[in-house]
Order: C-alpha cells, then structure tokens, then sequence
C-alpha cells in the first residue's frame, strides 16, 4: 500500500530539466530511501513534495489526497514532516523553544502560555530521547553541528508527523552520531512511523531501509529492497557514470 | 531571548528599574516644571507607544515598517473625522477610529506580507506617500493643507491642566501596549511570530501559518498605532497632513525600537526615552535645523551596521562579558556540554542496536 | 471630455515624464540585480545632483548640463564607495531588511545635509531658455523638456551598450544572473558589485541634472520621485531592466493623461494603485523580470 | 538668561524623564519682570520649509521694528528683545513653539507666525494662556471664524477682499471688452486660495464664466499639467491664488505653452523682488494685489521706509511691512496700557486694542469683534518692467494696462 506518492512531477529551473515526469511512490509504514548522484534533483523532489517549491507540473498525492497545490503549512499539517539539508534551526531560540515551536495551536490555544507544561514534558521527552535534553535553556546557535541535527529532528518529531521526509541526516556527522540517528530512525518506524530518506551515506541507507528508490537525471532509474539495488547495474551506472 | 537565560539579579534589577520608571512617570506631571516641559513629557510618551506598536511587527517577525507613520496618521484623521463629521464622542471616536484602522491594514497586509523580504518595506513607505497625497488632495473631505482642527474633549479645561490629563492617557495606553506584547511574547501565537522570525521557510515546514500569523500581528500592530495617532489628535488638536503623513514618523519609530531593542519588551520604551528626549531638547538647546535629520539618518545606520540588535541589549553584553555571574558564559558552558555530549555518545555506542 | 489638443498635449508630457523615470527606474533596477538591494537613497542622490547643477549655474554661471562633468564620476565614485564599504558590510541573513534601512538612512542623511547647506527654500533654475518652446502639431514641447528626455535618452542607450557590448557588461549581467556561478568562471564579483553599484548611481546624475532643467527643487522633494520609482520597478518586474522601461512609460503616460481629469495630485496615486495591485494579484510583476520571486 | 531657565527646565525634564535625576528639579519659578529688563517678544517664524521666503520677509520686519523702537528707546524705557524660533513651516512646531516661549522662556509678548496655516493653531496656544494675539498673515477668513477673543490681523484687509478694486474695475468695463471666461488656480492655503477665490465669487456673480478651477497643494513642482488645461482652455483672463514659487512656476509652465491671457493676476509672488529674474523678466502686465506700497504718505511709513532700507540696503516689501505694522499695533496697545507681561497684563492689551485705532506704515488700522480689520487692498501691476500701483484711481502711480501686452 502506498501513502506518499508523485505522479509525473516535473520541475525546470531556468533551461535545465530538474525533476523529469518523475513518478514515484513510497511504501507506507516502512523506512524509504532515496538516493542517486549530485544533482539528481532529490532535494528538488523533496522541496516539491513539501510544498516549498511549486512544481511546473504533474501531482503529488499523500494518503490518497492530492497535496500538490496546498502551502507548505498545510502539508505539514497533514501529516509530512521533513528535515533541511543544510540543517535549519531557529538560531536565537533556546533549544527547548526550538522544540515547542513545533507545536501547533488553534484558536483560543493561541494565547496560552507558550510553555504549558504537557508541551514543555513532551517537548522535553524528545530532547532526552535524542540525548541532548541538558541543553535545553541554551540558544540553538551555541550547538555543534551534530546537536544542531539532533535538534532539528526533535523538532520534527514533536510536531508527530506519519511520515517523516529526512534529507541527508547524516550529512557531516560524526560516526558515532551516525548510529544514535540509525537507530533513532528505526525505533521510531517500529512504532510506525513512514520514514523518507535522503542520503549519500550508503552503510546507513543499507543499514535502515526497507525500500530504496534510486535517482538520476530527475527521474527514477531503479527501485526496490537494498538487497536488489546492491547490485543492480543500472546504479552503478549511475553512480560511476559508466 | 533575554528570558530564558537571565541570571536572578539581572531580572530584579529590571523589575526594580520597571518600577523606577513607573513612580516617576506618575509622578511626572507635578516635578514638570512647566507646562512646556510636560507637553514635551506627553510628545515623548506619544513616541514611546508608537514605537512599542511598531515593534508588535518589528519585534516578531522581524519585519520593518517604516510606514507605521501613515496607521498613526490614519488614526490621528479617522478619530478627528469621526468627531468633527460624524459628531462621535470623542473617546469613542478614538476606538471606532482605531478599529477603522485595523481594518485599513488587512488589505495593506494582505499586498505587502505576502511577498517576502523588501516588498513589504517598500509598501510600507509607498503607504506614507499615498496617504499623504490623499489626504492632501481631497480637501472636502479632510480639510487637505489647511488641516483638520479636532475639538478638545475637555472644553473647560486650561492648557496646564489639559496637558496634564493627556499624560496620564497617554501613560494609559503606553502600560496597555506593553501588556498586550508582554501576553503575545509568553504565547504560542509569539512563539510561532518568533520562529518566523528566525527562519521562515522553516516555521512554515513546521506547520505554522506563517502568511496568517503575519497578518494578524501587523493588524494589531495597525491598531495599537492607530490608538496613539487618534489619541495625540484628541491632544494635539490640529492635524496637517505634511506631518501626520512624514516619513520621518516612521523612521523616527524604527530608530528607537532598534536603538532600544527590538527583541526586548521596554526595548522601545528606552529608545523613545532616549532619542524623545534628545529631539526636544536640541530643537530647544540648537532650535530646528535640517541636522536633526542628518543627526537620525546617521544614527539609524550605526545602528543597523554595527548594532542591529539595539544599543543596549549590546551594552549589556559588554557589560555581563565583565560579570561572570551571568549567561555571558554560554559558551564555556556549550564547551563543557560538548565534552560530555561526546562521553555519551561515545558511551552508548555499543548499547546501539546493529542491524543490517 | 478634454479637447483633442489637450490629450496630445498630455501624450506628449507624459512620454518626456517617462523617459526620465525609466533612466532612473534603470538605475533602481540595476542596484537590485546586483544584490537584492532595494536603494531608498537613489532618488536622494537624483536631488543632490540637481542641486550641484542649480548651485554651478547660479554661483558659477556655467550652464547646468556642463555640470555632469563632475557630478558623473564623482556619483560613480560614490556608488562604488556605497557598495563596498557599506552594503557589502551587511548580515546576509537579515540583507533586504537591513539594506533598506541603510540605504534609507543615508537618503535621509542627504535630505539634510541638502537643507543645511541650500536650506529648505525651493530652488529653480533660471536658463535663459527656461520658458522656450517648439511647435509640433499644435502641442507645445518646452526646450527643456526635450533636453531632459534626450539626456535620459542618450543615458539609457549608454547603459544598454555597457550592459551588452563590453566585457564588464558581461560580467555584470552573469554576477546578476547567477553570482556563483560567475565567480566560478573567474569574476570578481565584489569588484563587478561595486562598479554596478557605480553606474546606477551616474545614472541619478545624469537624471539629476536633467530634472534641475525644468523643475523646482527642495530637500525632501525626493520622497516624491521614490515612491513612483519603486511602483514602476515592481510593475517592471524586479531585475528586469526593459521591464522598468516599459513600466516607467505606461505609468508616466497613464500619470500625464490622468492629470486632465483628476488634477496633479491624484493623478499620482496611479503609481501606488499599480504597485498594490501588482503586489497582491502579480508579484513577479507584469513585464517579466526572473528575479521577482526571489524577492 | 531665558536660555540658562530653559536648561534647568530641560535638566529636569530629561532627568526625570529618563528616570535618573528625581532631585534636580523645582526652583523654576519665572522671576517677576522687573521694569529695566528688557520686553521679550515671542515669534515663531517658518525660516526653512514651504514658506521661508516670506517667512524671512517677516523676520527682516520684526527685526526693523525692535531696532528702530529701541533706537528710539524702547517701550515704557525698556529694549525690545525678540526670541525667534523655526517652525519649519509646520504646524506642530509653531504650537510647541509658542509652548515653549510662553510656557518655558516666560516671554512678556508674543506675535503672529507667518501663514493662516499656521496662525490658527498657534492663535490657540496663545488664547489658551490668555496672551494678546496680533498676526501679521493669517489673512484667510477661516481665521475670524474661530471665535478668538485674543486675535487681531494688522493689515488693511483679509484676503478675500484683496481683489475687490480689480472685481469694481473689470465690471465697469464696457460689455465687449469685458473678460468672459476666467481661468483659477490656487494653492491648497487659506490665504492663497482666499484671495483667488474671493475674485472669483465676485466674478461669477457678474456671470462671467469659470472655465478652469484647479487647486494644488503647497508642495506642487510640476505644473505642466495645469497649465496645458489652462492653455487649452484659452480663458481670456487668469487668477492666481499663489504663494511665491509656485505662482513663478506655473507662470513659467503657461509661457512654454504659449498662452496669452488679456489679464492675468497672482496673489504675492509677482511683488517679490526676486521675481521678474524668476521668470525671466516677461513680467509685462502682471497684477498683484498688495496691502503696502513704499510710496504710502502715512508719517510713520516714511520712517520706516528709510531706516529699513538702511538697516538691510533694500527698501521693505509687504510680509516686512505686515510684521512692522504687527510691532506698531503692539507697541501702540503696551504703550497705552503702561505694562507688559504675561498674566493680567495681557486682558489689559487685548481690550485696548479691541477699542481703539492704531495709526500704522499700511495706514490706520482699528478692528471688529473677530479681529478682522477694516480696509481694502491696492492693486499693483507690472508696467515698464517695474511694478505700480494702478488701482485704486485715486492712489494709482499709472493706468491699468488692458489687455495685458504678451509675455
């Protein structure tokens, strides 16, 4: 069964071709990676899925809705949470603030305290559950990188997304930070959670997914169990540029 | 954000300095030793709210209004209006007038917040220019170039006396405007204008309306000015639309919100204070002279360039930089933590599960 | 309805009006390309040179146009000095606010500096042909309407050259473009950066100069030229220089033909309805312009 | 010494303002006016901003006015002081400062700003400290409806009326040569537009035909498109409600049209000396209404005429005149009333000025219940490339020249 799910979606910046009529489809409940060379346009892909860019055209449907035109709030709302590459917190915030930020009120809630104490004891639950819950009053900028993504992922998970889209999560972390965020992953989807993984790290891609779906030229050359994908040629093209 | 991080001391100091400046504003009206004095007391006071509203948009999200000029005019006009044509009591004229205002800035907010960045500051100046024009060309209605007179709602009162009321209205709405930023800043409304602040594609990842959080705080900004503009009509009584529509309002409201600090909730307040006071007294000391320009463009880019942060909100890093006591050691602090962040790590790595 | 003669009449103005804001919208238009700078101060700098040439004619008794002599480099110098000491200083992160309120600040620096040395008083220049003028089909053109529009004219041409002929052209319009990518195939794009900053500022001269022909001058007359300048870059479409053209020309000719019904004033609100309508329904705005999203 | 009170003052309001100082105030009782301390007299002037030109017009005449009293010794044998401050022709500044002048430097009297625009509201400031009120601008009958008990304009006639002579002579012309169409332009100002529109009542009245109204705010440059209406529009005659430079401008706009009008008038502008060069000398026939004439045979005009002329080499023009005629009214009433200081004092001025005649360089002035004065303006016209008076017959320098030569 599938929940997130793009249909032709095609993006052209200026000349070039970026995302190609690429469809693809995620499988629900599983941990997805998405993977391919520079340039391959999965950023691109993830920015279109979020609604962060608007793509020329072709449809991006998440649990049988179609998501392609809504602001990217909207699709958050519903249920997609995602990372930045490029890490992105909110610098002159404390890391605690950073989390509950991710929460989202309605109404008459707008005007409580911004830190009541259900949010404030799950917001914490999240920073201890990634280990970085003794940082909580500092401001986000005076983190190390690492603690930046760790961060980051907190915020995303307080905002208790079903699918969470990660791009490159470990991107410039060091190898022991590496696991914590691979083993992170896979409790989470053991308690089921869809994960979508952007990521150049193949240990981990092999390491956590179930699903691969390989990436060149904006558009899917391959996809299927790490198994499969290990030796498929049509990668190691792509990769070797053979 | 001063509030999560500040020592106990610091915090009493400010709560005894709030209360400091609290006695001698109440006080105010009878050490004034004229009544020249205390209309300055009343101009400054008018300054110290509007750049308070200002900072509901400024402070938040970050977003720079050098039109806020324009709402205070509006409000100054539409509560003299209300009065003058539509025969409201004057204190109601005021509200309705504020409302009126409210009202003006959805569609303005609507245009100018959309887009991000620089879109918004032009609109913001281009509202200036227009409402000048405006308010200048259609003379019928609001008196063009010869002005609008606004009765005084207390007749029978002599000027002294007169000013001395104000003071105390102003005062009023000032404590208001504060309340109301100081309840938006503990909540989670405040919370997401922040982190729109901070990084907006971010907050909107998050789930956060940005474009509607945007526009309700510009809106309630709107309000708040037009309340300070409508007021000082009702004090002032003469309107002309050359300064109730200058661009110079505007620029003078930025200037002492970032001079005070924009991210501090009596930021404003001191900035009024400070650049209110300094105005008044150099036009009496040097009388008027076009270096009073010269003098605020070349401090509003000082402050820009060097200290976008504020003045003080700077001085007092210098200063706690000095005493060890307080969250000037953040840095020692996220030294140690990292030392013991990669302990952990480097302890827990065999307790991960290897799967693969 | 207004007499035949009075709309060609009008026509004609307005064209010349044009021709000036699309010669300075060039210069706005530019300021941005180069780095998402929005430049309050351009206008600012329009009047100063205005005044230089008012104060040539009337304490040295050279004829204004000559004035651009000096006035030309010494803005070039200016623009460069304004980009690489000052803007270039500022936090990427908070550019656009920030870079507004700069270049704001020193717009009003200049409005002062204006009034203590000229003081407020309004200033004309008094030229021998000052109230000269050609027949053409029973409209009048003022001598020095013509001037004003050939010099914008000649300018524009000037920049249009510089941009397209010339290897600082190029490199120009590739920092614009794509910064990294330029600097990628060698270009120092600080360097270009300053120089463009330059030329849009000799464009203020030049505009200057032909504005001090025919108009009275103050101080802060310069609010009144920013406003309708910034309408036409964002009707333009931001960054998009024949963009700004096309938009300064509807606009002054829309400004020019409006006078006849709603008088002198109104007539100028156009500018600010078209920016809010082009905010609100076309960001990009409606001449093209790649930039504006961004923006 | 009124400069080291206001820095005490100001050190008290800084101080506590900016919560630091609680001790240093108090102690600011404004000393008693003692009799060999000199009068202060209060103005606000606009020296920068729209109106600077006749606003230095109007301090070169206080300035004569304080000199040749205090040659002449004084009043009540003490010196005149004046205290002037820049309003930058804008009406808040002009309230605060005759807030500060009266409030804080204590002056003993204070005298009109230039412009209605900004006469009314510092009118008010003064009416609410009860201080003598004498203008030498606020000509607009907006001013005289108000209801200002304190408020007296020293000049023959508000602006409304200054056209009269010009409306009695154009009705009189024969039906053929009668202007039929007439076209108006005036600023967005009380006085300005006043003046045109009072003409303009007068006309219409006699059915002769409006054929152009256009009204413009002070800050208008271009005026290119008023005057392509004006030129279309062929009006055989031309009023202009203007100040200085904007009457210069549209002048210089119409000449590049072309158009040629039989008569043309602007309020102000055509009797400044910078004129005729503004434009270019094409000043042939141009009319202008005036309240003062150098010629003038009063006794005290002569004086002043000489002494001005020594004092700054040029001969005075109307605002220098208006702002002398204001200290002659001034002086008049503190003279009459034997005192002059705030307080009681001021009831005194008021009800002497209310009552009597005051003989003055514009001739004499006395006034009704609203302040307005009695009288009615000369009209002046552009002959031989100097201006003169040609209306009313009997003070005419030469004829009226009509229809107007072509500029």
């Amino acid at each position: 069964m599938h929940s997130l799910e793009t249909v032709e979606l095609t993006k052209a910046f200026g000349g070039n071709l970026v995302l190609d009529k690429t469809s693809v489809s995620f499988q629900h409940g599983k941990v997805n990676a998405l993977i391919g060379p520079n340039g391959s346009g999965k950023t691109t892909f993830f920015n279109c899925v979020t609604g962060l860019i608007r793509p020329d055209s072709g449809r991006v449907s998440y649990a049988g809705a179609d998501i392609t035109r809504r602001t990217p709030h909207a699709i958050a709302r519903a249920g997609l949470g995602r990372t930045f590459q490029l890490c992105r917190v909110f610098p002159r915030m404390t890391v605690l603030d950073n989390v509950l930020a991710a929460t989202r009120p309605r109404g008459a809630n707008l005007l409580r305290g911004a830190r009541g104490r259900a949010e404030t004891d799950r917001a914490r639950g999240w920073l201890t559950k990634l280990g970085i819950e003794h940082l909580a009053g500092i401001e986000a900028r005076n983190l190390s990188w690492g603690q930046q993504k760790l961060l980051e992922l907190a915020g995303v998970l307080m905002s208790e997304p079903e699918t969470v889209l990660l791009d490159e999560p470990a991107g410039g972390v060091n190898p022991a930070l590496l696991d914590r965020i691979g083993g992170l992953v896979r409790d989470l989807n053991a308690e089921g959670r869809t994960f979508v993984i952007v990521e150049h790290n193949m240990d981990l891609v092999m390491s956590i997914s179930d699903h691969i779906v390989v990436f060149d030229r904006g558009r899917p050359i391959a996809e299927g169990p790490p198994s499969m994908i290990r030796t498929d040629e049509r990668v190691l093209g792509a990769y070797l540029g053979v | 954000m001063p509030s999560a991080s500040r020592a106990q001391p610091a915090r009493i100091a400010g709560g005894v300095a709030v209360l400091a400046f609290a006695a001698v504003a109440l006080a105010f009206p009878s050490i004034a030793p004229n009544p020249y004095i205390l209309s300055v007391g009343i101009v400054v006071l008018n300054y110290a709210v509007l750049s308070t509203s200002w900072n509901f948009v400024g402070g938040f999200t970050g977003y720079i209004s050098l039109g806020h000029g324009a709402l205070a005019g509006l409000g100054a006009y539409s509560t003299g209006l209300l009065v003058t044509k539509g025969g409201l009591p004057s204190f109601v004229a005021l509200g309705v007038g504020a409302l009126l205002v409210a009202a003006i800035a959805v569609p303005i907010g609507y245009a100018a917040l959309r887009v991000r960045g620089a879109s918004f500051v032009i609109v913001s100046i281009a509202l200036v220019l227009i409402t000048l024009l405006v308010f200048q060309s259609w003379a019928s209605f609001t008196g063009g170039s010869r002005g609008l007179n606004v009765p005084r709602p207390f007749p029978g009162l002599l000027r002294p006396e007169h000013h001395r009321v104000f003071f105390y209205l102003f005062l009023a709405l000032l404590a208001l405007a504060l309340l109301v930023w100081w309840l938006i800043d503990r909540s989670r409304f405040g919370l997401g204008l922040k982190a729109i602040r901070e990084d907006e594609d971010k907050a909107e990842a998050l789930g956060t309306p940005t474009f509607a959080y945007k526009l309700v705080v510009f809106v309630v900004s709107a309000f708040f000015t037009g309340l300070a503009g409508g007021l000082y009509a009702l004090w002032f009584g003469d309107l002309d639309p050359i300064f109730q529509f200058s661009i110079l309002t505007g620029s003078y409201m930025v200037l002492m919100a970032l001079l005070g600090g924009v991210r501090n909730l009596f930021g404003p307040l001191v900035g009024a204070l400070v650049v209110g006071s300094a105005l008044e007294y150099f036009k009496v000391e040097f009388g008027n002279s076009p270096l009073h320009l010269v003098a605020t463009g070349v401090l509003l880019a000082l402050v820009v360039l060097f200290m976008p942060d504020g003045v003080l909100p700077a001085l007092g890093a210098l200063l706690r930089r000095f005493s060890p006591t307080t969250d000037s050691s953040i840095r020692e602090v996220t030294a140690a933590e990292l030392a013991a962040e990669r302990a952990t790590i480097g302890g827990e790595q065999h307790a991960q599960p290897r799967n693969g | 309805m207004p007499s035949g003669a009075l709309l060609f009449q009008s026509v004609i103005l307005g064209l010349l009006l044009g021709g000036l804001y699309a010669l300075l919208a060039a210069g706005l238009t530019l300021y941005f390309g180069i780095m998402r700078v929005v430049m309050i101060a351009h206008s600012a700098f329009l009047i100063l040179a205005a005044y230089l040439a008012w104060w040539s004619h009337t304490e040295l008794g050279i004829d204004p146009l000559l004035s651009m002599v000096v006035t030309v480099p010494l803005f070039f110098g200016c623009g460069v000095l304004l980009q690489r000491l000052l803007l270039a200083r500022l936090r990427a992160v908070t550019l656009t606010m920030m870079s507004v309120l700069l270049t704001f600040a020193i717009a009003v620096v200049v409005e002062g500096l204006l009034g203590y040395v000229f003081s407020g008083t309004q200033r004309r220049i008094q030229l021998g042909y000052g109230s000269a003028s050609l027949e053409l089909f029973g409209a009048r053109i003022a001598v020095v309407k013509l001037i004003a529009f050939g010099l914008a004219g000649v300018a524009l041409l000037a920049l249009y050259l510089v941009m397209k002929k010339t290897t600082f052209g190029w490199a120009l319009r590739a920092t614009i473009q794509h910064r990294d990518a330029a600097r990628l195939v060698g270009i120092d794009t600080d360097r270009v950066a300053g120089f463009g900053f330059g030329l849009g500022l000799a464009t203020a001269a030049i505009g200057g100069t032909a504005l001090s022909l025919d108009t009275t001058i103050y101080p802060s007359l310069h609010w009144h030229w920013i406003g309708p300048l910034m309408a036409i870059i964002v009707v333009g479409g931001l960054g998009s220089v024949p963009g700004a053209a096309a938009a300064a020309m509807v606009l002054g000719l829309a400004q020019s033909l409006l006078q006849i019904e709603l008088g002198t004033t109104w007539a100028q609100t156009v500018f600010y309805l078209a920016l809010f309508v082009t905010l609100a329904v076309r960001p990009q705005g409606f001449f093209g312009g790649r930039l504006a999203q961004r923006f | 010494m009124t400069i080291r009170k206001t820095r005490t003052a100001w050190a008290t309001a800084v101080g506590a303002t900016l919560a630091l100082a609680l001790g240093a105030c108090g102690g600011d009782e404004p000393e008693q006016a003692s009799t060999d301390e000199p009068i202060v007299v209060g103005i606000s002037l606009p020296l920068t901003g729209d109106f600077s030109e006749p606003g230095k017009g109007v301090q070169r005449g206080y300035e004569a006015w304080a000199k040749i009293t205090n040659d002449k010794g004084g009043l009540l044998g003490r010196q005149i002081e004046l205290k002037i401050l820049d309003d930058q022709s804008n009406a808040d500044r002009v309230v605060a400062d005759y807030e500060q002048l009266i409030g804080s430097d204590q002056v003993d009297i204070v005298v009109g700003p230039f412009s209605t625009r900004l006469v009314v509201p510092a009118a008010r400031v003064a009416q609410e400290y009860g201080m003598l009120f004498v203008e030498p601008a606020g000509a607009a009958k907006e001013v005289f409806e108000q209801g200002f008990k304190n408020l007296f304009y020293a000049a023959p006639a508000v602006a409304n009326d200054h056209y009269n002579h010009l409306a009695e002579y154009l009705l009189a012309l024969p039906a053929g040569q009668k202007p039929t169409t007439v076209a108006y332009a005036a600023m967005d100002d009380p006085f300005a537009q006043g003046t045109a529109y009072g003409l303009k009542e007068k006309l219409e009245a006699a059915g002769i035909k409006t054929v152009i109204d256009e009204v413009y705010p002070p800050n208008t440059t271009d005026f290119s498109g008023i005057a392509a209406k004006i030129a279309t529009s062929k009006a055989d005659m031309l009023v202009g409600g203007s100040q200085y430079q904007d009457g210069v401008n549209l002048i210089v706009a119409l000449q590049q049209l072309n158009y040629q009008p039989k008569l043309a008038a602007f309020s102000t502008a055509p009797t400044s000396p910078e004129f005729a060069a503004a434009i270019g000398n094409k000043t042939e026939g141009i009319l202008s209404p005036t309240g003062y004439t150098q010629q003038a045979p009063y006794p005290s005009n002569k004086e002043f005429v000489e002494k001005y002329t020594a004092q700054f080499g040029s001969p005075p023009e109307e605002d220098e005149a208006n702002a002398y005629t204001t200290g002659q009214v001034v002086a008049a009433a503190v003279t009459a009333a034997g005192c002059a200081e705030q307080g009681e004092c001021q009831q005194k001025l008021i009800d002497w000025v209310r009552a009597n005649e005051v003989e003055t360089v514009v001739g004499p002035l006395s006034w009704d219940e609203t302040g307005k004065p009695k009288g009615a303006h000369m009209i002046q016209q552009w002959v031989g490339g100097e201006i003169q008076i040609v209306l009313p017959a009997d003070a005419k320098e030469t004829d009226l020249v009509y229809p107007k030569p072509a500029w």
